[in-house]
């Protein structure tokens, strides 16, 4: 398919392979941004093939990682009313809550449905007018966007059977919390392309300078991801510290101004806590008072929820980059994808579900014998 | 989204349960049927049941899939089946139409597969206490002489052949699912293929490892045989043959073609002697005309599955959790 | 996070006052909606996510990265085969120049 | 209340789609079971789904009906069960240990009846989409050479013969349902009837009939056979064993015991010159101690099946109209 | 069992009908006016065996037949309403409304319960304090005292989320009603003996008189039965029309005086349609003034029930006596106990009913033959 | 209507205040209301409707009403064989004193 497999060139990737081998003289520390980065390097092994001397340290950009626990505890309990119709992304099924998942409330009948498109789930809303449809109106700016056209639209089509439940995050103030910790050793971003399509690149500069941190935009082929290693790296060969476009094809200086209107009108800046993190001051995204009445929050007031966090999941540690998922005690024992402890166990763009996953070979013994499973 | 994709009971929970419970060996094959005796003549035996909804897409409807799907499985003993039971548990409040146009799909699909529907039974149940209609087949089927397919012959050595284009059914039945259109050519690939196997058979004999990569996908499959035979399995990624809208569709949904479901392909463990004999063979049969080597087993990681990337970097394959769902990250 | 995918337009229509277009992932044809790049026309191509298409593809931009690709390997080809030496630290069994010629 | 017993669909309703979509005649036989040849070998071949309720009972669960369903109704065309499958639909929520007890009454009743588990399959489905278990099985097994026992073959002259009292199983049933007590002696009559059956063609390879009177009682399968075979059956009603608790239940109740459901009986057309000697042989069987002459095939009223009263009068013996149920007049 | 076996014992059967034959001169009609008394003749085949002289009429005795149309909607209407939990005796899941039975309503998932006594569904009322209780509360003089009890102890109980569809009949104005019917062929009765067992037999000397026709009390045994035809020919030949009780081992003439004091306090008499038939004064019981809290019908105002008979059912005139079954131009063919038409026909204790079950051999030409339905 | 049947008191208690019987009837047993039969003792017999006892069987007139019976047989008997006829009507083809030697 065209702009993916030529970004699929084993050839052109062994020219840029090359090239960062041969720069690179010592040890560099760089963050990709994005989960679906960290995703796309170790299904497609990227990472084995750089100079060991290249760490790429996996961020926090999976919204479904960081996604606090107390949201999804709200979630399941929306989820579990008779007369609610919860919507969601397929991501958001298996994460975790204190004592469950969403998965488990629609095995246990409760009515959970996967959308793609948050539009789906306004359809529905319109075709079920007696029932109530919430959304799990989750992600970076990338998704923003698509949950604001949601809500606006409900109110100009007057579905008032529609709400949703919103944790949307920002990047720029989390790159920030990352550099502020004493403990960081990022010394350059990958920046999240897709975010940047939305948003533009006018955020980073002020990065950049402030923290003397190289910023290259990156996209997320395998090819994108070695263009933005290769700049990353010879920036800080040089000792530079600029924002590169290495994902020209998607990403314009100015963004896309239709999309960040949109969100100006029905989103304000608030303070959000990140999974494993804590609250960074304003990294997320609310509704703005004009549509506090799709707002699921307001509309069902789920009191008696208790969230109780796993004490050893260090997932705060491995979103940081302060940690790999394998420096965990509880990773492959008693933390797995079948029974993840921590959000990032449990998303395929989670940094420890990725290690587990694809990284097993390397990072853990073998797995004990399966039991045998008749199957056919 | 189907059923049994997640929650507290699981088909992998329960099944623990059953081997020791039923007092004999037979069902820790493994296998997707079972080879027995019966005043000397050698069988094959399977059972399984249908809860697939949509109940109707593209290309075929669950009465299809519960003809192929046991029809399969027991060509995956190296058996043509000759006979299938088909029991039907409907939901009161169903079409009586849709039962019938099932019902002319089992037959229609039986008739495709050489096989007669020998026995049945109908049930209905109450409205909230079914799902429109499950079906259950089971089927018996001959093994010819000589003939021993089992996955705990894989060996290190083997080459993994797969009869054909792979995701073509889960995508199809995602088309429904999730209002996705597509060309004309993207419908499930639901098939009979005993009349492959024979084909293969007629080279040699001497197959170790035959299996329908259905729910879970190649990956799955592959995984399963690795674990029974305790042969590693080497993927190379890039010679799976994965269709332009498969990868389309799994690409804007997030899903990895390995774990999408197939219904009318094959994997085969092939000693690397007969190899190219038998992929010539299958090549020449319409139902394997895209047949094509995806990798070999290995004496490394045991048990274990292991892609190679196109960039020359590995990952491990691992058994999915349950049902793939679209993403957005 | 994110997951966004190319694909090509291949008809616009409006649809309730919302401007729609469709989509062609390489087969998988896909309704996506326009709102935020209405200037968009039949035949370009755009990054989808959740059904929105939020950027428009520059072929240019794309062109003008892989030729830069291309040239990097003429200007590096002296620098030996670094290629060669990350798959080994892989523990690669094949080549990958091989894995091209298996059956 | 049990499933299906009344509403829009229902198994008769539905099962005129099937035969004809099929494609064959084998379903055409109204048998328990389908005698079929393979590789010169004649098996008998049966499927059913079983959806009781309650799960547990007096003197068994679903488990045991499951696997002496099956072996029955093999049993019902002269064929020794040899190998079942088993396959399990299981509703989300469903306790782990229930489905663990139910595995162990199959284990079990498989090995009281000589029968091997030799395939199975586990589904899933979502809360409200299933209730809570159910199983198909399907089984196969020889005949021995010479017999050829089918509903057709009952013929004016034969006896009908009763293997025991009636009623247990149903009433067994009803007793959880309805919250009734009884003394130890009323649980559910489930067995596997192959040691009797043969026992049976030990005396004369030509009986001409059998059938286990489960689901619609003795009424219900004498109807299925006069009208298979065309002939008239006169019931002798006195002459039916049916226990005194059976009788007290069913008299509180409403219920009629000739269509109380049995899962351990069966009712044999015998020609009459074989009928002394095959009811001998059934007495020296402990499942067939009680085995009474309840009947005979006629020339009159042919296709239907007529009862005798006490006091000399007749009246109609007809199919029922789905379940029974408790009534006050 | 005790006081069954011995009233079933065929030598003296024989001794009873050798009676009736030597004593029958002329034609007599007589109606036994129990369902239970027609359903034990036509099962043990009693009418068989008497003279062809003596015909017996089925006469309107069971509540299942006669409960009006409107009725059987509302109990519909009420039992697919999602919070009820509709209880009923197994008669009424198949007689048919205006267009479904309760077993539909049940099969298309509505809580509809089969009980054996009308405390069951008090008890399920206790166990689901979230749910609406309703029972069906049908029935002659036997079964109104259970009723009432039921009630009654929903009252003292505090069991507020029970409540009682009534539509209870009452036997003597039926009679009376028959009597007066121009058409009436009806030349003695006998009685329903549990409705004698309840109310004892202090209401027939009255009818007797009035309209000079014997009244014996019978039982439902096949020697209870016989032994009440030969009173009543002894009475005919004689030319007598008193009461007689020949079922004196379950009736008193005082009935049971706990349970008529609780029908006084429980109930009110009240005008009563009986379906086939029209209304009869005074033929039936509702909920007192002081038990109107617990009356259904008071509780849900089913609205919008539009009954419709079928125009084709002649099941008045059977239960007056005044045709038989097989003499309806429907029976066993539009009108079967698969596909019933009126009352008559579902209830096993109907006439229709019966006449087609156990009498198709002599009333109707053979069945065409069966269809193939696969069993096992 | 009225479907009631005869069973057999074996044990009595108090429930919530209310007399319930636990009532045999040939091996099946049930409970049963007693509030409208309150002097009945264990061991006497009762006609039971829908789970309420409403009357009790009376053995002294039951077996005067057996004995009138079994007189009216031998007062009748030179009428001739009433049931022949009526059993040759009914058009039985096996007489009844004939049925109980069936096998
Ligand atoms: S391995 Fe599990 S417990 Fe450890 S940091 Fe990752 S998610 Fe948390
Ligand atoms: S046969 Fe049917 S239509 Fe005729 S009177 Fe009886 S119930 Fe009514
Ligand atoms: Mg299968
Ligand atoms: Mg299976
Ligand atoms: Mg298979
Ligand atoms: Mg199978
Ligand atoms: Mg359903
Ligand atoms: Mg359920
Ligand atoms: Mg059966
Ligand atoms: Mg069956
Ligand atoms: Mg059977
Ligand atoms: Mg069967």
């Amino acid at each position: 398919m065209k702009y993916i497999d030529e970004f699929n060139d084993p050839d052109l990737a062994r020219r840029l392979l090359d090239d960062i081998h041969a720069t690179t003289t010592r040890p560099w520390a760089m963050m990709e941004v994005c989960g679906g980065q960290t995703h796309s390097i170790i299904r497609h092994g990227i990472d084995q093939l750089l100079p060991d001397s290249i760490e790429l340290i996996h961020g926090p950009g999976c919204p479904v990682c960081v996604t606090p626990l107390e949201m999804i505890d709200k979630a399941l309990a929306i989820a579990s009313l008779p007369d609610v119709i919860f919507c969601s992304f397929g991501d958001m099924l298996r994460v975790p809550g204190t004592d469950r998942d969403l998965f488990r409330v629609k095995s246990a009948g409760g009515d959970v449905r996967v959308v793609y498109s948050p539009l789906d789930a306004l359809e529905i809303a319109r075709q079920n007018p007696g029932r109530e449809v919430v959304f799990f109106g989750i992600g970076f700016e990338t998704t923003a966007p698509a949950n604001a056209m949601a809500v606006h639209q409900a109110r100009s089509l007057g579905i008032g059977n529609f709400s949703m439940l919103v944790s949307h995050v920002r990047v720029p103030p989390a790159i920030e919390a990352i550099m502020q910790s004493p403990d960081c050793r990022v010394q350059a971003f990958l920046a999240a392309g897709h975010v940047c399509s939305v948003m533009g690149t006018g955020e980073y500069p002020e990065l950049a300078e402030r923290y003397k941190v190289p910023v290259v935009v990156t996209g997320f082929e395998p090819l994108d991801i070695l263009e933005g290693v290769r700049r990353a790296v010879h920036q800080l060969e040089r000792g530079e510290h600029r924002v590169d476009n290495a994902y020209p094809r998607a990403v314009q200086e100015q963004g896309n101004p239709a999309a960040i209107s949109m969100l100006a009108e029905v989103f304000e800046v608030t303070d959000r806590a990140w999974r494993g993190i804590g609250t960074i001051p304003g990294s997320g995204w609310r509704l703005s008072p004009a549509f506090r009445a799709y707002d699921a929050e307001h509309r069902f007031r789920v009191t008696g929820v208790r969230t109780q966090e796993s004490g050893d999941c260090r997932s705060g540690d491995v979103l940081q980059g302060l940690i790999k998922p394998n420096e965990c005690a509880a990773f492959g024992t008693i933390c797995t994808p079948r029974n993840p402890l921590g959000a990032t166990m449990v998303s395929s763009e989670g940094a420890c579900a990725a290690y587990y996953l694809y990284r097993r070979l390397d990072t853990a013994p073998p797995a004990p014998p399966k039991e045998a499973t008749p199957v056919g | 989204m189907g059923h049994g994709g997640g929650g507290a009971l699981s088909a992998e929970l329960v099944e623990h349960l059953f081997a020791p419970a039923y007092g004999n060996d037979l069902l820790a094959g493994l296998a997707d049927s079972t080879a027995l005796t019966l005043a000397g003549t050698r069988l094959a035996f399977s059972t399984d049941s249908y809860v697939v909804r949509p109940l109707f897409f593209p290309g075929g409807s669950i009465g299809d899939l519960a003809v192929n799907g046991t029809v399969n499985d027991l060509a995956m003993s190296g058996a043509r089946a000759a006979y299938l039971s088909c029991a039907f548990i409907l939901e009161e409040g169903t079409d009586l139409s849709v039962v019938g146009r099932i019902a002319q799909a089992v037959g229609a699909a039986a008739v495709a597969a050489g096989v007669s529907i020998a026995t049945g039974d109908t049930k209905v149940v109450d409205a909230g206490h079914g799902d429109g209609v499950f079906i259950n087949t089971s089927g018996i089927g001959l093994i010819p002489h000589g003939v021993d397919i089992r996955p705990q012959r894989a060996t290190p050595g083997d080459l993994v052949i797969v009869s054909g284009p792979i995701g073509m059914h889960g995508v199809a039945i995602m088309s429904v699912r999730e209002g996705l259109e597509f060309g004309v050519e993207v419908t499930s690939d639901t098939a009979p293929l005993g009349g492959l196997v024979d084909a293969m058979l007629d080279v040699t004999p001497d197959l170790h490892t035959l299996r329908d990569p259905t729910r879970g996908g190649v990956a799955t499959a592959l995984n399963e045989i690795a674990a029974a035979s305790g042969t590693g399995v080497l993927l190379h990624e890039h010679a799976v043959p994965v269709p332009e809208p498969v990868a389309g569709a799994c690409g804007f949904l997030g899903l990895d073609p390995l774990y999408v479901a197939n219904e009318g392909r094959l994997l085969a463990f092939v000693p690397r002697s007969h190899a190219d004999a038998v992929l010539a063979a299958m090549r020449a049969h319409p139902l394997g005309a895209q047949a094509a080597v995806i990798g070999e087993c290995v004496t490394e990681h045991p048990g274990m599955v292991v892609a190679r990337t196109r960039f020359g970097g590995t990952r491990v394959v691992d058994l999915p959790l349950g049902e793939q769902l679209p993403r957005i990250c | 996070m994110c997951l966004a995918v190319p694909g090509k337009v291949i008809g616009i229509e409006e649809r309730n006052g919302i401007r729609m277009a469709r989509v062609d992932f390489g087969g998988a044809v896909k309704d996506v909606c326009l709102s935020y790049l209405p200037e968009i026309e039949v035949g370009d191509y755009a990054i989808v996510h959740v059904g929105f298409a939020l950027q428009r593809l520059d072929e240019a931009s794309a062109l003008a990265t892989l030729e830069l690709f291309a040239q990097i390997g003429a200007l590096e080809e002296e620098f030996g085969d670094a290629w060669g030496r990350a798959a080994a630290e892989a523990g690669a069994p094949v080549p990958p120049e091989r894995i091209k010629d298996l059956p």
